[in-house]
């Protein structure tokens, strides 16, 4: 552990600023999927382990309408929308089976959906791993010098975007019909049955939301790496850390939480390189002892 | 034709029966209390008429169509307006917001309770709008649910024990509004363990007793039928 | 645009063959009821997950050179049948389908195609039953150069991390030469390969070029999606040059994040396994001048045969082939002459014959062309190295300078002497 | 027997019992009423240690148990029946009897035996026979009656042997008949085994039929207490079942 | 043999013994290491699947983490064998390995079991998840012990004792073969036994067992750790067939196998994990030797499980024939 080149790290304005650039970026695009997560877990009291699959879905849907169009807006709107639209049918097909079912057979239906889809993308789309979809050519530019600290342009716009839906999802969850009908669903859905309500779609839209942002997550990784199978895996069990730590069913607990979890990566990557995973799973531990509902969750 | 009719039903919870062959008759323009001891069966028969509870047989009419079938919501839709006893507001929504989720017109498209009058018929709901239900006290919670059911433009308000757990004065409040409701034409089935809060809003009365209804008839009556009244409801 | 559509016609066509590939390996069930002369090659690899590329680039050309046996009358009329089974990159998964292949399939060899962590299980379970091993993917050096590891029935066909350090090591020294570079980072996958290469390249480089400073060291997980921890370290420390060990989907979204940075406007990334055909087309917009070694390009060895074993294997199977295959071809073509030489399949006899065996091939860089099975180690050494810049088309690479054998060897002994292995 | 002085109890601010006192005569049957939220399950779940007790004390014959754990307050001799229905859905009422035996006597933590062959059959045995279950001695509980589902959960309290005998509302859910035949039942059980017993009951009738000494609860006090005709005529019971609240 | 009769110890024993000596028979009859290899491994497997039905079978708790002793065994095992300790115990060392190898995981489960039993549900299953992970990340990180993630390298030796020499298949097939039905008559015990079914009674019903005066917290927590030894068995068996121990045994992955083990072979029977088991190495062996699609088959299969049969295979057989 290099304690003392965190310490540098720290008081170095370059070093401090893009690390904490890069942590915020890590953490923003983890919130995307995180979010997506936390709020279908919030309403709907599933834990869709496929979320992660569906992640890997919108980094392929946006590859594909990119070698149609090469339009980078389009691909990764489509994309997104795209994972929309299955998380619906998968809804529709699966997930509301096993609503009322235990947490085991809910992770089993899940898990052997990821089996699938893993395989079935290679079927498709190749075994190899696709080349992603590139950044934008406006963001192809030379980047950012702020205090000596380098910033890509394309960062900041990831930021950014990500930083947009987070504000426009607290918007629709305080502010819209649908955003309060679906906080009232998580409370108490029978209630409002008795007002009157379809909560079945109420439900549905609301995994159609979370596959949204999931297809989302996806689409803006594969302008930034490679496409390939299991590419969900990774980012599902870093996506459970975020839950847990910010409070299952916590939007807000989740947006604090990836925050962590990207800057405990980008200083971890300085202080502890080889152990940057074990510090998010002790951050975990640590949490589920002290706290179980997590940092910003209710307790039952 | 009655507005509502209920016709033999049995009713579950799990699997111990809670309604026996409960025959219930509500005309419109009315309120009915529905009376009974603690555990006779009053909230189990408006749980079994929203579609809350788990009815194995009988008929559930509103305005002469047939409800056992139907969702829950779908009845809400065709004009039964639910306000449980424990009022379950949605504390984290504000009054405002509680009240927005109830808001939809009746079948035939008409709003008779544009939210306007809803403030005017719950003035003390207007101060409160931006409050979380669930910093409310008990009577307002009560005004909320009661007005939150109520923009939904029911056919039926099935009140469950309005009066519980609150303090005499918020009970006269609630009164009031019930009347006032009854003068606008409202039909409420009115569920009370308090005999004498029914006496200021009721004219009929349903009793039930383990879980069937073994009487009807007017208050005034029952306030003279001594008898009766040792038997179903007093000690 | 256009390079998109045209890439995803050859995806597809791809995904054709693999779809094909998927329905023909088919050894059967039960494995027991199946019994008749053939010389039976089991090869435990990985033909699912992110890795299957390894496994599939390994079986074409193995099927490649077995059809050739089998078309021109195989060996008394008996035929060379492969039995190809996929791990899913599981250790103990790997040691099952191997111990079967030997205690039911009866298979007179094994081609091992497994990364390196099976590769481990695999040796354990030939060490227990003599069956003759060849190693042809694994390219960590412990694997043959720890003699507590090795064992007589065992060889390896694939390069090792130590070969391909000091190569690599010999020529940045020139390239430092050249441009003055000092001052050097390293990004490497966080497994043993990653750890090894870093290692032995900066063990190397301080022979060649003493004198350079490392400014940092960044660890990625294997499979990491986002590498930007690693690359503000980069752009903030400046180093002239940057050694990686990232291959594949990994090595891509290592550049294509890093470019975004503008790291490599002052900096030069040396990156071992860049030169392979799928990397290089995946890398959007691969920035001019980076330096690689060769792992498979027909460009390198610049020979008539080398031309002809990527013509024929990319007709058939309408991609190049890739640094695997050239293993796996050299291996098959070893054990096929065995055979044919000996006549038999007898595992002694044919680890007899590999033993010190020097033979021509398409790869070989020794005298007359020829690649050599070392009796010491019964690894194999005067295969191709070389290093070079890369270019966005075909050939892909450029300058291409050719590793000294005599140069490497000398190195691996002293390597294997600090490591007391020697 | 059960000597409860002056408990009291808030949750949040809100007092749900308050300085409520009651005291049980050995061999006795008691039953506690009063309108629904009065606080009767609270007193329950003090009396058995399952929340904690703010004010006040409660004995078991000279034994202080306010405030010890569930488990210790269940061996020292206080046994309940619970309100919804809490029994052991895949377990059968012979092995259901059984565990309740053995966790008395702390077996539960025996490796060693066959729980099919340990030696409490015979007590199992017995307590089925005094509480009727003896003809669905081998069904699975989730598979039986309500009314017996109710039985077998007191069985388990049974099984106990307590000094007192909580039963919250035993006739919740059932038929007209089957009420009484579970009152009938109850009585009988009370008379065999000695026990003193406390219940919590709705149904009037059945009330003043069984209860020697009645206890009213309304808003978490004690109102009235004493024999059902006391009870009958006290003006307050009335009021509280019938008038306007606290008017 | 009036024991026979009864629902007592020495009649699974002796049915134990029976069904071994049949394995045994078996093994000559039919002399085809490629079953005889997968037998083994459905009971390694079948230990393992069967110690985590403990908890979820029996005590309903979904742990999550529970390949964490699989690899504590099998890492304990390894190591114990290539150190320096096998010269001095010299035929002793097996039987020694196995021993520390069930001692190691037992005090992990005591350590991860006291904290993760305080939780429940879904915050139970992601603490043991979150252990796993941990625990993983440390056999990465402590490169120069564990070999980080090429696993124990170099194999190690297995010095015959007692005249057995696991070298040799037939007494590896019997010995692993003979320990895993002793496993499983012991469990059969413990789970017919009234501990047994104090777990069966906090899974029913986890708020009643206060009531009646029983400690739930301390059964959870035994429950934990017996599962664990066993798992940590299971683990060591595994690292002796295969000589080594990998990272792979302590990464989530490996926690989902003896789910689908449960599932596939019914969770409410006792031996319907080994059941599971036995279909999950069939499935393994006849699927992989077809299509390289592997998790699109094994997919399909759990989907089949999950929303047609609903239950797990024998579960459903026993429903159907013998319960009604």
């Amino acid at each position: 552990m290099e304690i003392f080149a965190l310490f540098d790290c720290i008081i170095t304005p370059a070093c401090l600023i893009s690390q904490t650039a890069g942590g915020l970026k890590i953490g923003m695009l983890l919130f995307l999927v995180a979010s997506g997560l936390t709020l279908v877990f919030g309403v709907l009291g599933v834990i869709n382990f496929a979320h992660g699959a569906l992640y890997m879905l919108g980094a392929y849907f946006s590859w594909q309408v990119m070698s149609i169009t090469g339009h980078f807006g389009l691909a990764v709107i489509s994309g997104a929308i795209g994972v929309g639209i299955f998380g619906l049918i998968f809804e529709r097909l699966l997930i509301n089976k096993v609503y009322n079912s235990d947490l085991l057979v809910q992770i089993l239906l899940c898990y052997s959906v990821i089996l699938i889809l893993d395989d079935l993308v290679m079927i498709i789309w190749g075994d190899e791993f696709l080349s992603g979809i590139g950044v934008p050519e406006v963001f192809q530019v030379p980047p950012l010098f702020i205090f000596d600290a380098i910033i890509p342009p394309f960062h900041i716009a990831i930021i950014v975007i990500s930083m947009i839906v987070a504000l426009l999802l607290w918007i629709i969850m305080t502010k819209t019909k649908f955003g309060k009908l679906v906080r009232a669903t998580a409370v108490n859905p029978r209630m409002l049955e008795a007002l009157g309500i379809n909560t079945n779609v109420i439900k549905a839209g609301v995994f159609m939301l979370g596959s949204f942002l999931a297809g989302l997550g996806g689409a803006l990784a594969a302008s930034l790496g490679s496409v390939v199978s299991g590419m969900g895996n990774s980012i599902i069990i870093e996506s459970f850390i975020v839950t847990v730590i910010g409070g299952m069913g916590s939007i807000s607990g989740a947006f604090l939480a990836s925050i962590i979890i990207g800057m405990a990566r980008s200083f971890g990557a300085v202080a502890m390189p080889l152990f940057t995973d074990g510090i998010m799973f002790l951050i975990m531990v640590l949490v589920l002892v002290m706290k179980p509902e997590g940092l910003m969750g209710k307790k039952k | 034709m009655d507005l509502l009719e209920t016709k033999s039903i049995n009713a579950f919870y799990g699997n111990s029966q809670v309604l026996f062959e409960m025959n219930l008759n509500i005309k419109k323009n009315n309120i009915i209390a529905l009376l009974g001891r603690n555990g006779a069966g009053k909230s189990s028969t408006f749980k079994a008429i929203t579609g809350l509870i788990n009815v194995k047989s009988g008929s559930i009419k509103l305005k002469g169509e047939e409800l056992i079938k139907q969702s829950t919501s779908k009845r809400a839709l065709a004009g039964i307006g639910y306000v449980p006893e424990d009022r379950q507001v949605f504390p984290e929504h504000t009054v405002e917001e509680n009240i927005e989720l109830g808001k939809k017109k009746n079948l035939n498209g008409i709003d008779n309770w544009p939210i306007d009058k809803i403030w005017e018929t719950f003035p003390i709901l207007v101060k409160l709008k931006n409050r979380l239900a669930g910093q409310l006290s008990g009577g307002e919670q009560q005004m909320l649910s009661i007005a939150r059911t109520l923009v939904g433009n029911p056919e039926i308000l099935l009140l469950d024990e309005p009066s519980e757990g609150l303090a005499p004065i918020i009970v006269e409040d609630i009164a009031k509004i019930l009347e006032n409701l009854k003068k606008l034409g409202v039909t409420i089935l009115l569920a009370e363990q308090n005999m004498h809060f029914c006496m200021e809003v009721a004219k009929e009365a349903i009793i039930i007793d383990k879980g069937k209804a073994v009487w009807t008839g007017s208050l005034n009556d029952l306030q003279k039928d001594t008898k009766t009244r040792d038997k179903y409801l007093a000690i | 645009m256009k390079k998109i559509n045209k890439y995803s016609r050859r995806k597809f066509l791809k995904t054709t063959s693999a779809v094909a590939a998927a329905i023909t390996i088919n050894s059967g069930f039960p494995a027991i009821l199946r019994a008749d002369n053939n010389i039976k090659i089991g090869v435990p690899t990985i033909l699912s997950g992110r890795v299957a590329q390894l496994g599939i680039s390994v079986s074409n050309a193995l099927k490649m050179a077995v059809n050739n046996f089998n078309n021109a009358g195989g060996l008394d009329g008996r035929n060379i049948e492969l039995i190809i089974r996929d791990s899913r990159a599981k250790p103990d998964e790997a040691a099952r389908v191997c111990r079967n292949f030997i205690n039911s399939d009866k298979v007179d060899a094994i081609i091992n195609a497994e990364a390196s962590g099976a590769s481990f299980a695999v040796q354990e379970v030939v060490r227990e039953s003599g069956t003759l091993c060849l190693h042809t993917v694994s390219e960590t050096s412990r694997l043959t150069a720890d003699p507590s590891i090795r064992t007589w029935n065992a060889f390896r066909f694939s390069r090792q991390g130590i070969h391909d350090a000091v190569g690599s090591a010999s020529y940045a020294a020139t390239v430092i030469k050249e441009k003055g570079l000092k001052t050097w980072m390293s990004v490497n996958p966080d497994y043993a390969y990653g750890r090894d290469s870093d290692d032995t390249f900066f063990w190397a480089l301080e022979k060649f070029a003493p004198g350079f400073k490392i400014l940092g060291k960044g660890w990625p997980k294997i499979f990491q999606p986002d590498y930007t921890e690693v690359i503000t370290q980069i752009a903030r420390e400046k180093p002239d040059a940057i050694y990686t060990s990232l291959w594949g989907g990994d090595l891509v979204s290592f550049i294509d994040q890093a470019a975004l940075y503008g790291i490599f406007k002052n900096t030069q990334l040396f990156a071992i396994n860049l030169a392979d055909y799928t990397t290089m087309s995946a890398v959007k917009n691969l920035p001019e001048g980076l330096h690689s070694a060769t792992r498979y390009v027909a460009a390198w060895p610049n020979t008539e045969s080398n031309r002809n074993y990527d013509k024929s294997y990319t007709d058939l199977y309408g991609d190049h082939p890739t640094n695997w295959s050239w293993e796996a071809s050299v291996g098959i073509d070893y054990l096929i002459s065995a055979i044919k030489e000996i006549g038999s399949t007898d595992n002694k006899k044919i680890a007899e014959y590999m033993k010190g065996k020097q033979k021509e091939s398409f790869m070989g860089v020794g005298e007359g062309n020829t690649v050599k099975i070392r009796e010491s180690d019964q690894t194999i050494v005067d295969y191709s190295i070389g290093w070079g810049t890369t270019v966005q088309q075909d050939p892909y690479m450029n300058n291409i300078q050719a590793a000294n054998w005599s140069t490497i060897e000398a190195l691996e002994n002293e390597w294997l002497t600090d490591k007391g292995w020697l | 027997m059960l000597k409860i002085s002056g408990i009291s109890k808030s949750f949040g601010g809100i007092k749900a019992t308050d300085n409520v006192s009651i005291e049980l005569k050995p061999n006795s049957i008691n039953a506690l009423i009063g309108p629904n939220g009065a606080g009767k399950t609270t007193i329950f779940n003090l009396i058995t240690g399952k929340i904690s007790v703010d004010d006040g004390e409660i004995f078991i014959g000279n034994n202080n148990i306010t405030n010890l754990k569930e488990t210790e307050i269940t061996h020292i001799g206080i046994a309940r029946a619970f309100q919804i229905t809490n029994i052991f859905s895949t377990l059968s009422v012979k092995e259901s009897i059984k565990m309740a035996l053995l966790a008395k006597i702390h077996g539960l933590n025996n490796m060693w035996d066959r729980f099919s062959s340990h030696s409490v059959n015979e007590e199992a045995n017995n307590i089925a026979e005094l509480t009727g279950l003896k003809k669905v001695y081998n069904t699975i509980s989730s598979e039986l009656s309500h009314g017996d589902q109710k039985l077998l959960d007191i069985a388990l309290a049974l099984a106990l042997k307590p000094k007192v005998l909580l039963l919250d509302e035993p006739t919740a859910g059932m038929g007209p008949e089957e009420r009484w035949e579970m009152i009938k039942r109850i009585k009988e059980l009370w008379q065999k085994t000695k026990m003193t017993v406390l219940f919590i009951e709705h149904d009037m009738d059945i009330v003043f039929d069984i209860a020697q000494t009645i206890f009213v609860l309304q808003q978490g006090s004690v109102i009235a207490k004493g024999t059902p005709k006391e009870i009958k005529k006290n003006q307050d019971v009335i009021k509280a079942y019938l008038g306007g609240g606290k008017k | 043999m009036g024991f026979l009769k009864k629902d007592n110890f020495e009649r699974d024993a002796f049915i134990g013994l029976i069904v071994w000596i049949f394995l045994l028979i078996f093994y000559f009859v039919i002399p085809s290491p490629g079953i005889h290899d997968i037998i083994q491994k459905v009971f390694i497997l079948g230990l393992f699947a069967m110690s985590l039905n403990i908890l979820i079978g029996y005590l309903g708790l979904v742990a999550f983490g529970h390949a964490t002793f699989f690899a504590a065994g099998a890492y304990t095992l390894g190591l114990f064998l290539q150190s320096s300790i096998v010269n001095n115990l010299g035929s002793l060392s097996i039987p020694a390995a196995i021993i520390s190898a069930i001692f190691i995981s037992t005090v992990l489960a005591a350590f991860i079991g006291a904290i993760c039993i305080r939780l429940k549900d879904i915050y139970f299953s992601f603490l043991t998840l979150a252990f796993q992970m941990l625990i993983y990340s440390i056999i990465l990180a402590l490169v120069s012990i564990t070999g980080g993630d090429q696993g124990l390298m170099g194999g190690f030796p297995k010095p015959p004792f007692l005249g057995i020499d696991l070298g040799k298949p037939f007494d590896f097939y019997a010995f692993t073969i003979f320990i895993s039905i002793i496993t499983i008559v012991l469990l059969r015990q413990l789970i017919e036994s009234p501990f047994g079914y104090g777990l069966r009674m906090i899974r029913d019903n986890p708020d009643r067992p206060a009531a009646l005066g029983f400690n739930n917290q301390r059964h959870k927590l035994i429950a934990f750790i017996i599962a664990g030894s066993i798992a940590g068995l299971a683990g060591s068996l595994q690292a002796l067939l295969d000589v080594g121990a990998y990272p792979e045994w302590a990464f989530w992955a490996k926690s989902a196998e003896p789910l689908f083990m449960i599932l596939l072979g019914g969770m409410h029977s006792f031996l319907g994990p080994l059941m599971g088991a036995f279909i999950f190495e069939i499935l393994n062996d006849f699927v992989t030797a077809n299509t390289r699609y592997y998790g699109l088959v094994l997919g399909l299969v759990i989907l089949s499980f999950v929303l047609g049969l609903r239950r797990g295979l024998l579960d459903w057989l026993l429903i159907k024939f013998y319960r009604k």
